[in-house]
């Protein structure tokens, strides 16, 4: 049948059967190359980290995608659709323009009105040099307590807004810390530091995705009030006259951490 | 928990409810010896050539193409699914779509894999794609189940990668994302694939004018068996992929999907199955009245011999081809679990014994006038062959059943759906 | 400049595209395609130049005539020589493999004394020893043979006795040699002219006599016929290969062959069928008939059957006389188509006897049946290419194989007329063999050398002027200028054809109709067939398919 | 011109003593049968069956029908399913042609063939040490694994044609090219000629009226035709009789 074969001619078989085939064989072979090729270009791109955040963020359980306004109380109830990244929310504004009422008190955890909130429970304050300090906010402090170990990137390496900060293990639990903007690392600080990483962001950065002031204070008691479904059957309370008790993962070996950090850092 | 079950606590998806680490392993034990076993014995099929089998010069085909078919009818359930979720939109069969790539992949790569051993020299297998015969079905089969293994490869990928661990690694994830994109493509391609070698391996029995009992006319090129091997293939694929579900259900004590997909899934096996049953009885009648006449063969030279007489043809008819289907349809029977069950296994089960007959009777059968009907029993090396294939599906399964998101991928979004 | 992953994995994709584009994968494939189809270990068959001989086979008592092709010294096929004036071109099933019964498993290549690996000198000294100590019997399984007259010849010295051992053809006419004086093996059956045979389990398909004489003459005048020239009457218990082929079968009850011969004798004489009066058995009809299981009725007809289209000649398995007697009703002996005496140009030896205990050491020429244990206390020394295993020889002395011996043939049994052929070695002789003949003469260097007699055999021959030589084409002996020319001739795998049949000088005469003698057990091809093994392709007939019983005692 | 080589085989003269298997295995250096094989596993591209009336005692009777390849003229059962091409009918000749060195062992072609004249190697050819001096130069062994059948002795043909082309002639004298199984057969019971030559006594032979085929009615125009006076046979041979309930076999 094929040229190569003693006493070969072609008859109307071989090429019905061969384009068949062939149609057939590149087709699979087009798809494989093409979505080898659209990963090669994510990468090129740097979409890959919004990619993997998007994947992570689809799935979520709805309760924990709650839109910032509604922790707000600026709506009643609202799913947010845009991975948490505001910056591309068409409704941002019209939504941020409306009063906000939430009693700072219902925090279980103090949080500082001058530090702006990742979902992934990181806090980003803006330095004097145009640097950015970014560090473990206190939930994920009560939570984590003081880490058994601690990998951070190397000065001068790259992050990306969501692709994964730096990474901790505590009680054998592997924890990936979102960074909450894109740029340069110029140094790296520790938990025993005030900071874990300073970041210099390339050009003006536009920090519209993170939480700040009453959003906050909601999103804190949202998340407590997450935590305490998820530890419910550990019967121990985790808020002790409104404030959460210190080093959990110490104090409650037996709840399922791997929930609980899953929804706290968005890492499945 | 100890030290290894921590670990292999790690790579099993998070809030997933999983069987404790050695209770796993007690599980997959006697399949890992049989998977062994099996090995071995395509080892000695290997090393000292096909005389440890017992087929012969008269049985050319044994066990192991019988095995074939069966499994190859039964993995129809993978393309058959995508097919009707990704063409025809049939959206709520998606929880099950995982199980049926998997065992879609594990039934197509474990024919394959036999059919290595059971040729003389496989390491000439390749030639038929250097020297195809065009009007060889098996050439078609070949083609076709290397191409479509291929296609299922590639759908398998996307729920490989999603393992707790793999999914780390940034680059697979994106990859998933961007084939999820795919997918519908592969099915496509697939369908048309399956559709071909699901219909030429009936044709691989129906061209043998040598071979009256199997011989029958058709359209253009392809007898009545091909179209009748695909509408059997994607009439029992669902039934298989329901009792799979079910078992696995049963296994790990968990409800995974919903009754309502099970009952899609045995309508749809049922629907076709009666459409089958009504084909095959038409075929049938043309082929005794007519066909087979005029090669000179009686209906008696086939059904006076004894066990593998007429019997056979009512009971993969009737009990195991038209009560399930009636069982399927009738929504009264298709409200009960176990009723729609059993149905599922008759489908397998008459699908099994036709194959059976395509495969094993027509050679039983004698040509020449002066020959014996002839016996034949496989050997333990056949026999541990076989297992160790099935051996390999069950571990498959249990793997990717324990390691990746068969089921919780969609959960999630029915979790979502429920919320709104 | 900075080799990143990326550029890393892009060449390689590139790397992989382009290579396909280059002659080299697909001549890879073409190398794996040849490599995969032949195999180091598959015997590859040695080349050479081709060249056929004419030849004779020496496995039976037959020596059809063969045409051995040979390759690279070796012969690589067999096949009958068409148009010989004997066998017609026919070889029987074991001869189209017997080229390679040299390298059998079972090949003797090394002299055996009581099991023990032993030497020619050490057998050489033994057999001295035997001699000298008391007289010894030597037995020659196929007489009138070059090698014959040695061995008769050191017997004779020796005081010792000369005995021979004949096939069951032969044996079948030993009654006929009593009745009329004449050596059995002087004795033929005139086929030719026969137009009924009436045959008592003889397998006259199925390897009787020399192969090709009757399976042609039967194929040719008989076979499918409704109402045969020929007439085969196969009387035999079971339905043998040739009872399924006769014109007529008789299934007669096993071991009854006489009480039926006395009943076709009866009504044969009490219904004048046939002119002759003589003796008639004592059984009445009624008695024979009941012993054969038989109805009174068929074997009237039977016996109608036999005489209504003669001539007719009744032809015996074994050599019971109570059956043979029927020819002497028949009238068929000394007349065409019966029983014949042929010229007596070659000698003649007289009947069979086996050795007795008194012989002090017994000699089995490799031409003795491997089954043939000689009944005696003495010393046996048992020559043999092959070992067919349970002999109870003393000695067992490798002798030449298949083609490796020079020697002639005389006359095969059943034939009509004379006929002698010479069989050269077309191999060389391995020096661990010896004939019997070679190994006496280096106990006596005076016996005759095997070379020699058979020279001188043609000179005798050659003396007489009789008969006619056929070499691819026949020419009479007279024709020939010298006995030189002739005897190449017949060292070419000619053949020698006496004269017809001298019938007018045989007579036999009963005065009472004999008893019966124990029937020997049908026979085949196989059973005439010298070598104790069969060629291993004999498994295409015994064990690749069902259409023979494999042979008691013969591993192929 | 092109030939097509054939047989008539006459049952009437075949006296079952098989010289036919033996040349054939000789002539086309088959291995002698393995320990354990069986007349199912044997390779016996020449193969001669036992037939019978199904009668018993003084009733019964008895003939011998030898089986090769039929060389299937007319949709060929092998041909078309071999999935590489390693059978084909040969044009010039008429014989369906294996060639075992392209053949995978599937046994596809065995299932097809109605007449199982196919065999599989299912043991490495052996043969007792040394005696691979005695193989027939012109054939080269089978190995282990692969498909065999009778190609009319093709060896003898090529060499036949060889003497052609030497002898400056285009076509072959047919008494160069003779088959084994017919040159070895002691009643001549084996009529081997060219079907397409009009006068060729084979040809005139498969005319006669005693002339059968097996299994004709499925079409493939075998161009092995057989011949018989006895009516017993025939009406097996055409169905008419009813299959001997004993199997022969086992």
């Amino acid at each position: 049948m094929f040229p190569w074969t003693d006493g070969f001619h072609w008859t109307p078989t071989h090429i019905v059967f061969l384009s068949l085939f062939g149609a057939a064989l590149s087709v699979i072979l087009a798809t494989a190359v093409w979505g080898l090729w659209n990963t090669l270009n994510a990468f090129r791109q740097h979409l890959a980290a919004a990619t993997c955040w998007r994947q992570n963020f689809g799935e979520l359980p709805a309760t924990e995608r709650r839109c910032r306004h509604e922790l707000a109380g600026r709506v009643p109830s609202r799913l947010c659709d845009h991975a948490f990244d505001c910056r591309t929310c068409p409704n941002y504004e019209k939504f941020a323009a409306l009063p906000a009422n939430v009693p700072a008190s219902r925090a279980g955890v103090s949080y500082s009105d001058n530090l702006l909130y990742h979902r992934g429970h990181t806090w980003v304050r803006s330095d004097w040099d145009g640097t950015f300090a970014v560090g473990l906010d206190p939930f994920a402090q009560h939570l984590v307590g003081s880490p058994d170990a601690v990998q951070l990137p190397d000065v001068c390496d790259e992050v990306e807004s969501e692709g994964i900060a730096w990474t901790m293990i505590k009680n054998g639990h592997k924890i990936r810390v979102r960074a909450p903007l894109a740029g340069t690392v110029i140094s790296t600080g520790g938990p025993d530091r005030d900071f874990y990483l300073k970041i210099l962001p390339h050009g003006q950065p536009n920090l519209r995705h993170l939480l700040k002031g009453p959003e906050v204070a909601g999103w804190l008691a949202a998340e407590v009030d997450r935590l305490q479904m998820q530890m419910s059957n550990g019967k121990a309370t985790l808020a002790d006259g409104g404030t959460l008790m210190p080093d959990l993962m110490d104090t409650e070996p037996g709840a399922d951490w791997d929930a609980v950090l899953e929804s706290t850092f968005i890492d499945r | 928990m100890s030290e290894t079950a921590l670990i292999d606590r790690r790579w099993i998806a998070r809030g997933a409810e999983r069987a404790s680490t050695s209770r796993f392993l007690l599980w997959l034990f006697p399949w890992v010896c049989l998977l062994l076993l099996g090995i071995y014995a395509a080892g000695l099929c290997f090393y000292y050539g096909l005389n440890q089998t017992n087929m012969d010069n008269r049985f050319a085909f044994g066990m192991w193409i019988f095995l074939d078919l069966a499994i190859i009818a039964m993995g129809a359930g993978a393309f058959f699914t995508g097919f009707l979720v990704y063409i025809l939109k049939q959206t709520d069969l998606k929880p099950v779509l995982n199980t049926a790539v998997v065992v879609g992949l594990t039934c197509y790569s474990g024919a394959v894999a036999v059919l290595m051993v059971d040729v003389g020299q496989p390491l000439r297998a390749w030639f038929t794609f250097w020297y195809p015969n065009t009007h060889s079905m098996l050439t078609e089969v070949t083609f076709c189940i290397s191409c479509y293994l291929l296609v299922l490869i590639l759908e398998y990928i996307p729920v490989l990668v999603q393992n707790r661990q793999l999914r780390h690694i940034p680059s697979f994830l994106v990859f998933e994302h961007q084939a999820h994109k795919l997918v519908p493509v592969l099915a496509g391609v697939g369908a048309f694939l399956s559709f071909f070698h699901q219909g030429s391996l009936g044709g691989l029995y129906g061209v043998l004018r040598g071979r009256p009992f199997a011989y029958r006319q058709g359209f253009a090129i392809w007898p009545s068996t091909f179209f009748l091997f695909i509408l059997s293939a994607i009439a029992v694929g669902p039934s298989f992929l329901m009792l799979v579900v079910a078992a696995a259900e049963k296994i790990t004590g968990q409800t995974l999907v919903d009754f309502g997909v099970y009952r899609k899934l045995g309508f749809i096996s049922g629907v076709l199955l009666a459409l089958y049953v009504a084909a095959k009885a038409i075929d049938t009648y043309v082929w005794l009245n007519i066909t087979s006449p005029r090669l000179g063969f009686g209906p008696w030279d086939y059904y006076s011999y004894w066990p593998l007489s007429s019997t056979f043809l009512f009971t993969a008819t009737v009990p195991l081809g038209l009560l399930p289907a009636i069982l399927f349809i009738v929504p009264r029977t298709a409200r009960h679990r176990g009723l729609l069950l059993l149905a599922a296994a008759l489908t397998c089960c008459g699908v099994l014994l036709n194959r059976f007959v395509m495969t094993v009777q027509t050679l039983a059968l004698p040509t020449l006038p002066f020959d014996p009907f002839l016996k034949y029993i496989p050997s333990w090396q056949e026999v541990a062959t076989f297992g160790g294939v099935l051996a390999y599906g069950v571990i498959v399964y249990s793997l990717s059943y324990r390691y990746l998101p068969l089921f919780e991928a969609t959960k999630g979004e029915a979790k979502n759906v429920s919320l709104d | 400049m900075k080799f990143s992953r990326r550029d890393l994995l892009i060449g390689t994709a590139g790397a992989t595209a382009g290579i396909v584009f280059t002659p080299v994968p697909w001549k890879l494939l073409g190398d794996v395609s040849i490599w995969s189809q032949n195999w180091p270990w598959i015997p590859q068959p040695a080349h050479g130049p081709i060249e056929t001989t004419l030849s004779a086979c020496t496995l039976c008592a037959a020596g059809c005539g063969m045409r051995v092709r040979m390759a690279a010294g070796f012969p690589v096929g067999i096949s009958g020589v068409a148009n010989h004036p004997l066998t017609k071109g026919a070889l029987c099933p074991l001869g189209y493999a017997a080229h390679q019964l040299n390298w059998h498993p079972a090949r003797l290549l090394q002299v055996r004394h009581s099991g023990r690996a032993s030497s020619w000198p050490e057998a050489q000294a033994a057999l001295a020893a035997a001699c000298a100590e008391g007289p010894i019997a030597v037995v020659d399984g196929r007489p009138g043979r070059a090698a014959s007259l040695t061995l008769e010849t050191f017997a004779a010295k020796r005081n010792g006795s000369y005995q021979t051992v004949l096939g069951p053809e032969t044996q079948a006419l030993a009654p006929y040699a009593a009745w009329s004086g004449v050596p059995a093996s002087a004795l033929g059956y005139d086929l030719e002219n026969a137009r009924t045979i009436v045959s008592f389990g003889a397998p006259l398909l199925d390897g009787w006599g020399t192969p090709g004489r009757f399976t042609r003459l039967w194929s040719a005048r008989a076979a499918g016929q409704s109402d045969p020239q020929l007439r085969l009457i196969q009387i035999e218990p079971v339905l043998s290969h040739t009872a399924a082929r006769a014109w007529r079968w008789v299934a007669v009850r096993e071991g009854t062959q006489d009480a039926l011969a006395a009943a076709l004798a009866r009504v044969l004489v009490e219904e004048h069928l046939v002119k002759a009066q003589g003796p008639l058995p004592e059984m009445t009809l009624e008695q024979a008939a009941v012993q054969a299981g038989l109805p009174i009725a068929e074997i009237r007809d039977l016996a109608h059957a036999m005489v209504e289209h003669g001539p007719t000649v009744v032809i015996t398995s074994d050599g019971d006389p109570a059956v043979a007697a029927l020819n002497v009703l028949l009238g068929a002996i000394g007349t065409p188509g019966g029983i014949s005496l042929k010229s007596k140009v070659s000698p003649q030896h007289g009947a069979a006897s086996t050795a007795s205990a008194k012989f002090r050491a017994t000699l089995l020429d490799a031409s003795v049946p491997w089954d043939l244990i000689p009944p005696t206390q003495g010393e046996v020394f048992r020559f043999a290419a092959w070992d067919g295993g349970g002999s109870k020889a003393d000695w067992l002395l490798p002798s030449p194989g298949f083609l490796e011996e020079l020697t002639d043939i005389p006359t095969a049994p059943t034939s009509a007329t004379e006929t002698y052929t010479i069989a050269t070695n077309l191999l060389a002789q391995p020096q661990e063999t010896q004939t019997a003949a070679q190994f006496l003469r280096k106990i006596d260097a005076s016996l005759a050398d095997v070379d020699k007699s058979i020279h001188a055999r043609c000179e005798q021959i050659f003396q007489v002027k009789l008969g006619t030589i056929y070499a691819g084409q026949t020419k009479p002996v007279s024709q020939f200028e010298s006995a030189a020319k002739m005897e190449e001739q017949l060292r070419k795998g000619g053949v020698w054809l006496g004269e017809s049949p001298r019938n007018a000088t045989l007579h036999c005469t009963l005065k009472t109709w004999p008893a019966t003698s124990a029937p020997a057990s049908p026979t085949d091809w196989t059973s005439s067939w010298a070598p104790p093994v069969l060629p291993p392709l004999a498994s295409k007939l015994y064990q690749e398919s069902t259409v023979r019983e494999a042979p008691a005692g013969r591993p192929a | 011109m092109t030939a097509r080589y054939g047989m008539v085989i006459d049952l009437d003269r075949c006296t079952g003593c098989g010289a036919c298997m033996i040349a054939c295995a000789a002539e086309n250096n088959v291995p002698p049968a393995a320990p354990r094989a069986t007349w199912r596993t044997g390779v016996t591209p020449m193969l001669v069956h036992t037939l019978s009336n199904g009668k018993e005692g003084v009733d019964r009777r008895e003939a011998f029908l030898p089986i090769a390849c039929m060389q299937c003229e007319h949709e060929t059962p092998c041909v078309s399913v071999c999935p590489q091409q390693a059978v084909e009918l040969d044009k010039s000749t008429g014989i369906v042609m294996q060639m075992p060195q392209r053949c995978l062992g599937c046994r596809y072609c065995m299932t097809a063939c109605p007449y199982h004249a196919r065999y599989f190697n299912w043991w490495d050819p052996q043969w007792p040490p040394g005696m691979e001096h005695s193989l027939n130069p012109g054939v080269s062994v089978r190995m282990r694994g692969v498909v065999e059948k009778c190609n009319l002795c093709h060896a003898r043909y090529h060499d036949a044609l060889q003497k052609a082309a030497a002898a400056g002639k285009k076509e072959i004298d047919l008494a160069d090219y003779v088959p084994a199984c017919v040159e070895a057969c002691p009643t001549g019971a084996i009529a081997f000629g060219n079907l397409a030559d009009p006068n060729d006594p084979v040809t005139l032979a498969a005319k006669s009226p005693d002339a059968f085929r097996l299994l004709e009615a499925i079409g493939t125009e075998p161009k092995i035709h057989y011949k018989t006076t006895q009516a017993w046979i025939r009406a097996l041979a055409d169905r008419k009789a009813a299959r001997p309930t004993e199997a022969q076999h086992v």
